[in-house]
């Protein structure tokens, strides 16, 4: 027998590495992380990525503009409408045209119900993080709904592709508008059980309140964006700041907290999720008469030049960086993804808190792992 | 031979066998184990016995108490899957002598000791007896015992505590 | 005396809290037709998908066995990930003038991501998305398919 | 008030053991032989409740969780966990190569064995007990300390972070909750005056401790209700499993029958502790009577089977603690442990004191 190595169990310095993923049920994913303990307490957290990297970035030099946003889907695939989104208005600023108003309005209605479903997702995947699995399932009941109008308009679930540049593949489906109010009005009265049952629980309030602290300072000298860094007083929603599509008509408010830990987070998210409501409320009935796609030519060249557009994914801000030399080809494309710079924190938060809350903040940092990576 | 003295044979053996086995096996943590097995046995004699009440208290202070904490302890230690260093051979020969010295002590004892069988009744583990009888002070009361029992907890989570110390692990490193 | 009231206070919200969470979960047990389960292969005769659902590409032949490809190419270049190639023969017509015709439609499912550029981008409207999704085989090479039919033919008056 | 009606089941023992005593001459022959019925048939008993036990803990699960559960195999699913069981048996068991591997291989069957032991001197009906040992309750709490030595075993041995982990979180958590568990019995046992889980049903004819013994029982039973889920390892107080953070804890390494033989002193041990409750708390197999009321209704009560009272109310307490882990998230390791030594024993150390004036004044009815 060889023995029990105790090198294994704890290294020569006395230490205790715990390899947490790449197969974990709590990292969503593809993730690694190491973290040195002190019994349950987290010393040290390394994260490890690049599990899952497929050259996104790369791959899209070798398409035309036309056809490398569908790999964008495959990013955030929870938010695949707005990475789609924010490379549509990319080229739509390089060629200085502007989607049609009916197409403005479309894509800020799916982009809104693609963040009522990403929170909705990520609301149930936190109650199951933290060990409560059946907000799960409550919550993938009104998320299915949401994908069936994505399925009928757009044809896919997960990654529609719907995007393209001048506005909209093809025209809303004639069901959209009262599917899309059916869902409101059935979100909107599952608020009150989604408190009972996670938000005003004492266990799950015990469990992320005061845990995994970040400070507004931490928030932007690491570049947090999102619900993650507004919940530590930062305001860096794109869609006040920097209006795209048809943000700038109308009202909502954006969600600030100074609580800076788990909890903040969470209910920075529930409040989003009643803004999603509203915003969209705003437009569905409101959808402009006329064309839903401009006019571009069959093979698009951009004009020389560097261009940037940002969007708010809901987990942060997107920025997609396009360098263009005038062929029908990027020449370079970055992403600028949120959950990259929204990982970076981990580690300076998590420290001296356990391991069970180790999983509440990744649960509310909201990490999809295929973004980090690209 | 009849079935009881079977039992009493067999439970012995599990005592002594697993008692042997504690003090002789190298991992610290399967001594814990077996040291484990052999308080078992030592609650088995006493139902046996028709002894319910000790045989349970046994199983509480020594397997659920003792034991699990001498587990803890060893947890906390950093060497508990490696084997032990083996004794020196001084401390070896002085402790097999006073072991020697001390079984022959009780083989003594054992020898001039008349075993008497008592006509006294025994008393029924009711929850008023066992009452009366841990807190009286007179002849039949337990009160001494039973706060000596306390001490000996006491002295099992001090020896813990001892034992999960963190060494320093200079003598890792020099290696 | 301020600490046993908050003392006691704890406790009580404690309990009120997990009442109120244990009265949402003892709702859906009581109330079984909220159950939100779809039993996928036993309602496959029910089933019915929504008509834009992008399962696999097909080409539509009308009764004739004619389809609409010209065989221009647009989604061949269109397609991201390469899954659509268009082999075309030279055909004879009838008044002696050569004209490029598809041989073979070859798409390979595999390769498919559903992304409906090539629908988008076809001139003659000649493919579409089918809404079938069983897809799984046991070989792989089933997955590549030739979408027009044997010895079907371009459909008069599409250019 | 001597108005039992209830069938009894001591002439089943005696009648068996008469027809058996045709066969065996031999004393000793005859006990082994009994011994060995009712073992074989404990263990029978015992692998039909998991069966029943697992597909409760599916269908309960699912119809909270808004989904339909097992349905496939058999009538309405109940033969899933049939299947399951096959499966987990032609599994293979792995054993890692760096694990101690008699320690590894033994733990599981410590763990069944403790739990199995502990059935014993539950009372399922009217005179149907296997061992009427005098200090029942006692012997209950004691045999359920064993257990945390089999997942202290198993954790340590599967030469496994995460499963060490477990280990250790459940090591604190068992030895600390079994101090509320144990305060919380001895409130029964200061009313009733007996250790024996048979006296303490007697005790019941004209009342259950939880009618009887005022506010301070309806304490002691929430606080035994909470700290034995704590004590048997389920959520919300799983943390020595805690799937989402240390990948199901001491049986990480475990598969195949030895992963099931975990699963199944779980069920037993949910089994013991809701029977416990019951036959403390809840009078046992006793019926529900009205002190005082209309004799007729007793009678009615009455006439329902006593087997069926005690599994009646046994069930309904592990529909109880299902419920609770399929509502509350998991508590973290720290508040675990703030929960037994802030809120728990504190609160039970002076309803003992309360219970004990109780029981001194005769208030109790």
């Amino acid at each position: 027998m060889r023995g029990l190595i105790e090198e294994n169990i704890i290294t020569e310095d006395g230490e205790f590495i715990l390899n947490i993923g790449p197969q974990h049920p709590s990292t969503h994913g593809v993730l690694h992380l190491k973290v040195w303990l002190d019994g349950e307490t987290i010393k040290k957290i390394e994260p490890h990525i690049g599990y899952i990297h497929r050259s996104i970035e790369k791959m899209s030099e070798r398409l035309s503009y036309r056809n490398f946003i569908f790999a964008t889907s495959r990013m955030d695939y929870l938010a695949a409408h707005i990475n789609n989104e924010a490379c549509a208005l990319t080229i739509e600023k390089a060629l200085q045209i502007e989607a049609t108003p009916r197409a403005k309005f479309v894509r800020t209605i799916l982009s809104e119900l693609t963040r009522l479903a990403s929170h909705q997702l990520w609301w149930g995947c936190t109650g199951l993080d933290l060990g409560a699995v059946t907000p799960f399932f409550y919550a993938f009941r009104e998320r299915e709904a949401i994908m069936a109008i994505m399925e009928e308009t757009c044809g896919a679930r997960l990654t529609q592709n719907f995007m393209v540049p001048g506005g909209i593949m093809t025209d809303i489906h004639p069901n959209f508008q009262q599917r899309t109010k059916d869902i409101l009005e059935q979100i909107k009265g599952k608020y009150k059980e989604y408190d009972d049952i996670m938000s005003g629980n004492v266990i799950f309030e015990n469990r992320t309140k005061g845990v995994g602290y970040l400070s507004k300072e931490d928030a932007i000298s690491f570049g947090v964006t999102g619900p993650t860094a507004r919940a530590s007083g930062v305001s860096c929603d794109i869609r006040k700041w920097n209006p795209y599509s048809a943000y700038d008509q109308v009202e909502f408010d954006e969600i600030l907290s100074n609580g800076g830990d788990c909890y903040a987070r969470y209910q920075v998210r529930m409040k989003e999720m009643r803004q999603s409501v509203s915003i969209i409320e705003q437009l569905i009935d409101n959808i402009p008469e006329g064309d839903f796609q401009e006019k571009t030519k069959m093979v698009i060249k951009l004009p020389k030049g560097e261009y940037y557009q940002r969007v708010e994914t809901p987990r942060g801000e997107l920025g997609v960086y396009l360098v263009s030399d005038g062929s029908a080809n990027p020449y370079r494309i970055k992403y600028r993804s949120p959950n990259f710079s929204n990982l970076s924190v981990l580690p300076a938060i998590a420290k001296g808190y356990k391991i069970g809350d180790l999983v509440a903040i990744m649960a509310t940092i909201d990490l999809v792992i295929p973004d980090i990576d690209r | 031979m009849s079935a009881s003295v079977i039992i009493f044979y067999i439970l012995s053996a599990i005592v002594l066998g697993s008692g042997i086995l504690a003090v002789t096996n190298s991992k610290i943590f399967r001594a814990a184990v077996f040291l484990l097995f052999s308080l078992m046995g030592v609650a088995g004699l006493y139902f046996y016995l028709n002894n319910n009440f000790i045989a349970a208290v046994q199983m509480v202070v020594y397997v659920g108490g003792i034991v699990v904490l001498i587990i803890f302890s060893i947890f906390l230690t950093q060497a508990s899957g490696s084997d032990m260093a083996k004794p020196n051979m001084g401390r070896a020969f002085f402790s097999a002598l006073s072991v020697i010295i001390g079984l022959m002590f009780t083989l003594l004892f054992i020898g001039e000791q008349k075993f008497i069988s008592t006509t006294n009744p025994s008393i029924e583990p009711e929850v008023k007896n066992i009452g009366r009888q841990m807190l009286s002070t007179t002849e039949h009361g337990f009160v001494l015992p039973f706060e000596l029992v306390s001490m000996l907890l006491l002295a099992a989570m001090i020896g813990c505590i001892v034992i999960a110390i963190k060494r320093p692990i200079t003598h890792l490193k020099e290696n | 005396m301020a600490f046993l009231v908050n003392y006691f206070k704890t406790i009580y919200k404690t309990l009120k809290s997990l009442l109120t969470g244990m009265k949402v979960t003892g709702y859906y047990f009581t109330h079984l037709r909220e159950i939100h389960t779809e039993e996928y292969p036993d309602n496959r005769a029910t089933l019915t998908m929504f008509d834009r659902f992008r399962g696999e590409v097909i080409m539509p032949h009308n009764t004739d066995n004619e389809h609409r490809c010209t065989g221009c190419q647009a989604c061949e270049i269109a397609c991201p990930n390469g899954s659509i190639k268009i082999i075309t023969k030279q055909e004879l017509l009838p008044d002696g003038k050569k004209k490029k015709r598809i041989d073979t439609f070859v798409y390979h499912l595999d390769l498919c991501t559903m992304c409906n550029l090539c629908v988008v981008s076809c001139p003659s409207d000649a493919i579409v998305m089918g809404q079938n999704f069983e897809h799984s085989v046991y070989d792989k090479k089933t997955l590549k398919k030739i979408l027009n039919n044997p010895d079907s033919k371009l459909m008069a008056g599409v250019e | 008030m001597n108005t039992i009606f209830l069938y009894s089941l001591a002439g089943l023992a005696t009648l068996i053991h008469n027809w058996l005593g045709k066969f065996i001459s031999s004393e000793l022959g005859l006990h082994i032989l009994e011994l060995a019925i009712i073992g074989l048939s404990l263990i029978v008993f015992l692998v039909l409740l998991c069966f029943f036990l697992g597909y409760m803990e599916r269908r309960v699960a699912a119809f909270m969780e808004i989904r339909l559960g097992p349905n496939r195999v058999g009538p309405q699913g109940t033969l899933q966990i049939v299947a399951d069981t096959v499966k987990l048996l032609f599994k293979e068991g792995l054993t890692p190569n760096s694990s101690d591997k008699f320690l590894f291989n033994l733990a599981p069957f410590i763990m069944v064995i403790a739990s199995m032991m502990a059935i014993a001197p539950i009372a399922f009906a009217k005179d149907f007990q296997i061992y009427d040992i005098n200090i029942g309750v006692l012997y209950v709490s004691a045999i359920s300390s064993i257990s945390v030595l089999g997942i202290l075993m198993a954790g340590w041995s599967s030469n496994n972070k995460y499963s060490l982990l477990g280990a250790m979180r459940s090591g604190a958590q068992i030895v600390s909750y079994e101090l509320s568990v144990g305060l919380s019995l001895i409130s029964i046992v200061i009313l009733s005056g007996s250790l024996s889980l048979g006296d303490i049903v007697l005790s019941q004819q004209n009342g259950w401790w939880l009618f009887k013994g005022h506010i301070p029982i309806l304490i002691s039973f929430v606080i035994f209700i909470i700290a034995s889920t704590a004590e048997i390892n389920r959520a919300p107080f799983d943390l020595a499993e805690a799937d989402q953070e240390l990948t199901g804890g001491f049986n990480t390494e475990y598969s195949g029958m030895k992963f099931a033989m975990f699963l199944l002193s779980e069920y037993i041990n949910l089994f013991i502790v809701s029977a416990i409750a019951a036959t403390l708390f809840l009078g046992g197999w006793m019926p529900f009577h009205i002190g005082g009321g209309p004799s007729s209704f007793n009678h009615i009560m009455d006439l329902i089977p006593s087997s069926i009272w005690f599994l009646g109310k046994t069930f309904t307490i592990i529909f109880i603690i299902m419920w609770f882990r399929w509502t509350f998230p998991r508590l973290r390791v720290d508040q675990l442990l703030n929960l037994e030594w802030k809120y728990l024993l504190p609160i039970s150390m002076v309803n003992i004191i309360i219970v004990t004036l109780i029981a001194i004044m005769g208030w109790h009815f």
